[in-house]
């Protein structure tokens, strides 16, 4: 595979962001009350591809959407007849802008749960169909820590095209994929190949950024020593100002838990998808009223285990890729940095 | 799976002629839960209801909707067909497609066949949610109050103390009897008051089912209907009942003098004093705000001259509780106070007496023995005026509506000043002469024939004094012309008025009255003798005015009230009450605050299962809740639902069209 | 003198689609059992028209109506919202109204705030007697609501049309 | 504004006196500017708390949760909090004599932009309105003025309005954040969880969001106190406050009723009534 890297400058990246816009269906981080989320977009001016990072929202609902239509039924005196639903309005072929590095390795991530014992069709379909347009940053964030954890941010492959700061106002776009090298074929066109010191620039710049990071840790020591803190006292304690809000299940871009409801209206119905949280105390009340995890602290404990254990054991990475939208959302800053780092101690 | 039945009724020609019902049959086997759908001509026919019962067992339906005239005319009617077919009659729906459909678009029968579908489509779904109901029993405490000790209260007791029923008969004043004892002689019969009461008056007090509590006022009432408690305070007479004997001695010998409310403070009585001499009990209380010893300590004659000792000056107010079941009020009458009436120069003519002024006069045991006198020189009047229509049905000054009575009583008067001065001349100012009731109409031709008394069609202007004289002026509208007489004595038929305290009263009872204070009926028609609260019953001139007749009659249909409600030991309620779901209910206690019975009580309940901690949810009392549902739609956490009418069934309801 | 030039307050939602020819509005009607509902059971039994538009729920008192119900009747099939009740002082349940009365005035205007127009959530007082009174409400209310329009704005999904 | 030193002195009083169990303040993130609720069990605990003006969050939440139940707790309050704290005591959520109040008089909270909240500009009663000690000199009860958003949004026409609050309702992605940071909804089984509305309303749909948001915002009608903790709460930053405000400003106008919690006892607007109540809207 033989991946190109292509240079040019802010005015050249706005040009073929333009052209972009105008020739795909494309979505990219657009501002609504104070925070940005990714829409589809139909000029550059619109949105902002280089959005700040605690107020920009995951790509997830792009690929795993807050409420999707799953069927259709309607009862008669004869019978209930299934139908499939309209079509799926993310399925068809598009390219997201401004995606980050953190962001795009979420549905990495979550690629290995849709594609486990179920294979979730809408959700394969709409990453097919897709082209991420990843921009790496240039400063870490309050709350980022994706530098550590089980993956390489500077070669990442989790998106089709890496978009990368160098010297002198240069820019760098480099392909990481082969529907990525494709892509950049197709569109970059009146875009120079990179030149030698491409790779130089990038790795400065990289670590630049890696050396701006507050939080830093060892994922493998975590992921050690949290499988035997299944009873760990600090699980009452991290968990003791939570307000139980959900709302870091909802923006964390590798939660994937959701709901099945079925809306009734006379005789016909649609059967929903929607997100849920773990956070909830009604996740896991069952029918019989008996709830597992009543309290907090357990409902935090499945939360921090299922990111850094869990998966891990089933799935070979961590459910958790450091993007810090949880602690950016949660109305009392509950870190899961902090959170796993305490329980690990 | 739920197995709809739907009954959709003809009414004759009324639904049919402006509904297809064909049509809408056939619309209704499309629901998915209708497994049996049918039209008959009169679906309250015995015939229709057979079609019902029938389809029930044929068919396994587990709930019904008939398609027919309005709940509130046939709910009944198919409930006891769902019952006599052995399923639970709530589970009925009813579709009213007549009032609400066939009736209101007659000229759009595609619109209205639609819409009747659709109704039938929302009563469908509102059954998908129904559950079996069953008829609440609350326990009966068999024993009945009665406020008020006059003619109304005295029937409602014996009545109901005849069917061996216990009565506890509230009266406020020392002895019963109340306005009818006041009177000489009643229309249209002319047969004397007294001489028809007091035989009555004497039953009660000596009937083994009931315990008179004269001098007595209610405090409170608590509870609900068959579950009353009451509060009774026995005003302190400072006479020992048990032992007085009603000598009199006491009151002969009382040196204070206190104007004689009974004869309207036309003569005096003692501060210790029965009212009048057939008063039942016919013992004497002292008035504590006249008598001296009570005020200053000094005095005690009384005390002195009671042989058996009976007097105890040191006697307090008493408080007593009873357990009730029942209730009914009779508090009576006030007349109406003529005040507004300025140019009738009332409170400045001594010789303006109201009618039961005039009524105690002639009474041959009033305070003038019998003949009518004019208050300002005590001289037999000669010419005498009566003015009817004194407040009533003057909106400007008085109130709307029409006494009833004074027609009567009026004609009476005439009559009776005919009979004790019979030279003496009536002229009375009417403005109709209503005299609708068995002799009446007869009676008043008598008392004009009889009497000779000069009937003028009007209503008075102005009244002033020229010498010893009133002079009346008013218009007579048969001759068109002002007309004035010159009287010794007038006498006003002022209004029937509620007593006066009445709506404290009914406050107390937590039950409505109307802007005059006349307690309301629960239906003007239909429900005349009960309120609007279970178990509280109205008797005579508190609910409006009306006749000794038919306040005897409306007594007698309380007493038949308050014996069916005490037919059986426990007895039957609706069971459209609210319910609560204590897993969701957070006991904040707002339903308690809105509850306008206070049917909401709080109660303590395990935090979870097995657990020692406690926490407080509401609780309602099913006995009183009369289900309006106020606290289903405050309860925030639905916590709260109403039987009959859920949140899932009006929502299943609304979502179904 | 205050030069503020207010911006013209226009009372029309956005139209969101035409409305076919022959739309016809469906209106929801919260009944209490006591006054209302015996008040269109009168108009009924004297014969007096009125538009077909009109669905009618019973409840046994205005104080049942769950501002949810008037949610909940919009987001369906609903064009309009009409509750109604006993008149003050004439509640069957002695106050029930009087509770109502306050939430239907802060609904209304909350909901008049996110942009339905006011006229789609009406209320009325028709007593037991007042049969006439219902026939010209319902009148009115249907007239309303097929001036402004189908109701188009947070509606549950028309499954059968999608 | 900073009481940090005294309420480290009363904590630690009451620690050692063992009057309370938990004690609610805020402490440092330790990373950044912002404060965050704290839930202090012992007494070599009590050097973490602080109080400034960037103690936004409403404490009074605290007491919704299994980790208060049944404990005597110690918590500060500003004037909104005490207020949600008056009607959760009034609403028999929590018992007075489990408490001790530490009743700040509130000189305002800043929002994000290090400026003073509007809640706090438009705020009707600084001090705490229940407590057993005060801290801070209160400024007394001040006049109830219109929200300025809600001014703004009562000028734009009808159709102005809709097409903002369609958005506003589209964008929320129905996590519930707002009704679980508000202190007064405590109830353990929220309406919208229930069957009643999940038949109908399930999914995280635009429709539902609009369905629960109302029916959230009337059941805080008459209730709300303006915390704006639903505000900090939600990820979408939707402008909660509007709907609150909104049905508060009609409460206020036409039912001459005390704003929710300033008094003990007062149930809010929609459990009392007056016979003078409006009645012109009613046909």
């Amino acid at each position: 595979m033989n991946l190109t890297t292509y240079s040019t400058d802010p005015a050249g990246l706005q040009a073929f962001y333009e052209a972009i816009i105008s020739a795909h269906d494309t979505y990219a981080p657009v501002e609504k009350f104070g925070k940005f989320d990714f829409t589809r977009v139909d000029s550059l001016s619109t949105c902002n591809t280089d959005s700040p990072i605690p107020k920009t929202m995951s790509v997830k609902p792009l690929f795993f959407p807050k409420s999707a239509k799953v069927m259709k039924y309607k009862a008669t005196s004869e019978g209930t007849e299934l139908t499939d639903t309209e079509e799926d309005p993310l399925a068809g072929k598009r390219v997201v802008l401004g995606v980050r590095h953190c962001d795009a390795r979420s549905l990495q991530v979550l690629d290995a749960v849709y594609k486990w014992d179920y294979v979730d069709t809408d959700y394969g379909k709409r990453r097919e169909n897709t082209i991420l347009i990843s921009t790496r940053c240039n400063e870490a964030s309050t709350h980022c820590f994706c530098t550590s954890l089980d993956y390489d941010v500077e070669q990442l492959d989790a998106f089709d095209v890496a978009v990368i700061n160098g010297l002198d106002e240069k820019v760098y776009l480099q392909a990481r994929t082969e529907k990525g090298e494709t892509f950049l074929k197709e569109n970059a066109t009146g875009l120079a190949v990179a030149n030698g010191s491409a790779q130089e620039e990038m790795k400065k710049q990289f670590e630049k950024f890696a050396s701006s990071f507050r939080l830093k840790m060892d994922y493998t020591e975590i992921n050690e020593k949290m499988q035997g803190q299944f009873d760990s006292p600090e699980f009452e304690d991290v968990s003791s100002n939570c307000v139980s809000c959900n709302t870091c299940a909802f923006v964390c871009p590798t939660c994937h838990c959701f709901k099945i409801s079925d809306e009734k209206l006379r005789d016909e119905g649609v059967r929903y998808k929607s997100y849920d949280s773990c956070n909830n105390v009604y996740f896991t009340l069952m029918a019989g009223g008996h709830n597992p995890r009543p309290v907090k602290y357990r409902r935090w404990r499945q939360r921090a285990m299922h990111k850094f254990v869990y998966y891990k054991e089933r799935f070979g990475v961590n459910l958790c890729i450091g993007c810090g939208k949880c602690t950016t959302s949660c109305p009392v800053n509950i870190s899961i940095f902090e959170v796993v780092n305490k329980v690990a101690k | 799976m739920a197995r709809v039945g739907v009954f959709v009724c003809f009414c004759g020609a009324n639904i049919a002629d402006f509904v297809d019902v064909p049509a809408v049959v056939e619309e209704a086997k499309k629901i998915k839960e209708v497994k049996y759908a049918i039209d008959y001509k009169y679906m309250c026919s015995d015939p229709g209801q057979g079609m019902i019962r029938d389809a029930i067992v044929a068919h396994r339906l587990t709930s019904i909707v008939v398609a027919a005239c309005s709940p509130r005319m046939h709910e009944k009617t198919f409930r006891k067909a769902l019952s006599d077919a052995g399923m639970n009659p709530y589970l009925l729906e009813v579709a009213n497609i007549r009032e609400h459909s066939s009736w209101v678009h007659q000229k759009d029968k595609k619109a209205a066949t639609e819409k009747s579908s659709d109704l039938i489509r929302m009563a469908v779904a509102k059954s998908m949610a129904n559950e079996q109901l069953h008829e609440i029993s609350v326990p009966v405490t068999k024993r009945a109050l009665v406020i008020g000790g006059g003619i109304a209260g005295i029937q409602a007791a014996l009545d109901i103390a005849d069917a061996r029923i216990p009565v506890v008969l509230v009266e406020k004043s020392p002895s019963i009897g109340g306005k009818m004892a006041q009177l000489d002689e009643t229309f249209p019969t002319l047969d004397c008051s007294q001489c028809i009461l007091t035989p009555k008056m004497v039953d009660v007090a000596s009937h083994p089912y009931i315990e008179l509590l004269p001098y007595s006022e209610v405090l409170e009432l608590d509870g609900y209907v068959g579950n009353y408690k009451v509060k009774i305070k026995r005003k302190a007479s400072y006479v020992n009942f048990d032992t007085c004997t009603g000598c009199g001695a006491c009151w002969q010998k009382c040196p204070v003098k206190v104007p004689n409310e009974f004869n309207m403070g036309i003569d005096k009585r003692k501060a210790i004093y029965s009212p009048f001499p057939q008063a039942v009990p016919n013992k004497p209380v002292i008035d504590a705000e006249h008598c001296t010893m009570l005020i200053k300590g000094k005095c005690g004659i009384c005390a002195k001259v009671c042989e058996k000792g009976s007097i105890d000056y040191t006697m307090q107010d008493e408080i007593i509780e009873r357990e009730i079941g029942a209730v009914v009020v009779a508090t009576g009458y006030d007349l109406w106070d003529p005040k507004p009436y300025e140019e009738y120069g009332v409170g400045r003519y001594k010789d303006i007496i109201t009618s039961l002024e005039f009524e105690r006069m002639v009474s041959a045991s009033g305070p003038t023995g019998g003949v009518p006198v004019r208050p300002s020189d005590g001289k037999i009047p000669k010419s005498v005026v009566f003015i009817k229509c004194v407040g009533s049905r003057d909106e400007a000054k008085g109130i709307e509506y029409c006494s009833k009575i004074c027609c009567m009583y009026t004609a009476k008067h005439a009559m009776l000043l005919h009979h004790k001065v019979h030279d003496s001349h009536a002229y009375i100012f009417y403005m109709d002469i209503r005299a609708a009731g068995k002799g009446y109409e007869e009676f008043v031709k008598r008392a004009q024939v009889e009497t000779a008394a000069t009937y003028l069609r009007g209503r008075v202007s102005k009244i002033y004094k020229k010498g010893d004289k009133l002079m009346v002026r008013g218009e007579d509208a048969q001759i068109g012309q002002v007309v004035e007489v010159e009287a010794d004595l007038v006498v006003l038929a002022t209004a029937v008025y509620p007593y006066k305290d009445n709506s404290d009263l009914a406050r107390l009872l937590g039950i409505s009255y109307d802007k005059y204070g006349f307690l309301s009926e629960a239906h003007p028609k239909l429900r005349p003798v009960e309120t609007a609260k279970a178990g509280i019953f109205l008797a005579g001139c508190t609910q409006a005015p009306k006749d000794i007749p038919e306040t005897v009659a409306q007594a007698s249909a309380t007493a038949a009230k308050v014996c069916g409600l005490f037919a059986g030991d426990t007895m039957l309620k609706d069971p459209m009450v609210s319910t609560v779901n204590t897993d969701y209910c957070t006991g904040c206690q707002n339903c308690v605050t809105v509850c306008p019975y206070q049917a909401i009580i709080t109660e303590e309940i395990p935090l979870g299962h097995g657990s020692k901690e406690i926490r407080t949810v509401a609780k309602i009392n099913e006995g009183v809740c009369q289900g309006c549902g106020s606290c289903v739609a405050i309860c925030r956490s639905m916590a709260i639902d109403l039987a009959g009418f859920t949140d899932m069934q009006i929502i299943n309801e609304i979502v179904s069209i | 003198m205050e030069a503020e030039v207010k911006e013209k307050i226009v009372s029309i939602e956005k139209p969101h689609v035409e409305a076919p020819p022959d739309w016809q509005p469906v209106i929801m009607g919260i009944l209490c059992n006591w006054c209302s509902y015996a008040g269109s059971d009168l108009t009924g039994t004297s014969r007096l028209q009125y538009p077909p538009n009109i669905r009618i729920i019973r409840v046994p008192c205005s104080s049942r109506v769950d501002p949810w119900f008037i949610i909940k009747s919009l987001q369906t099939s609903a064009d309009g919202v009409l509750i109604s009740g006993c008149h003050p002082g004439d509640c069957h349940y002695i106050s029930g109204n009087y509770y109502a009365r306050r939430r239907f005035l802060v609904t209304k205007r909350l909901l008049n705030f996110v942009g339905f127009h006011e006229d789609r959530i009406q209320f009325s007082w028709v007593s037991a007697a007042e049969g006439p009174k219902f026939a010209k409400v319902v009148t009115k209310v249907t007239e309303d609501i097929k001036k402004l329009g189908p109701l188009h704005l947070y509606k549950k999904e028309n499954i059968s049309q999608t | 504004m900073n009481y940090t030193k005294q309420i480290q002195d009363i904590a630690g009083r009451l620690f050692s006196e063992e009057k309370i169990d938990v004690f609610i303040g805020y402490r440092n993130t330790g990373f950044d500017e912002n404060q965050v609720p704290v839930l202090i069990n012992q007494y070599k605990d009590v050097d973490q708390l602080l109080f400034t003006d960037k103690s936004v969050f409403n404490l009074a939440n605290y007491l919704k949760y299994e980790h208060t139940r049944n404990k005597r707790v110690g918590l500060v309050v500003k004037g909104c909090d005490s207020r949600a704290l008056n009607l959760m005591l009034t609403e028999n959520q929590v018992k007075r004599e489990k408490l001790f109040i530490v009743g700040i008089a509130c000189e305002g909270v800043v929002d994000e932009t290090g400026g003073k909240a509007q809640n706090c500009v438009e705020c009707v009663m600084p001090d705490a309105v229940v407590f057993d000690e005060m801290l801070g000199t209160p400024s007394g009860k001040r006049d109830y003025q219109e929200n300025s958003d809600i001014r703004a949004l009562d000028g734009k026409s009808l159709t102005g309005r809709q097409e903002y609050f369609e958005e506003v309702f589209e964008n929320c992605i129905r996590c519930n954040a707002c009704r679980h940071s508000c202190p007064l909804c405590y109830c353990s089984n929220c309406c919208i969880d229930q069957e009643t509305a999940t038949l109908y309303h399930g999914a995280n749909t635009t429709s539902s969001a609009f369905h629960a948001l109302m029916t959230w915002s009337l059941h805080l009608a008459g209730r709300c106190v303006d915390c704006r903790n639903c505000e900090k709460a939600c990820p979408s930053h939707l402008p909660l406050h509007l709907l609150h405000k909104q049905n508060e400003k009609v409460i206020y106008e036409n039912f001459q009723e005390h704003l929710a919690g300033m008094i003990q006892d007062d149930r809010g607007a929609f459990y009392k009534y007056s016979l003078s109540d409006p009645d012109d809207f009613i046909m």
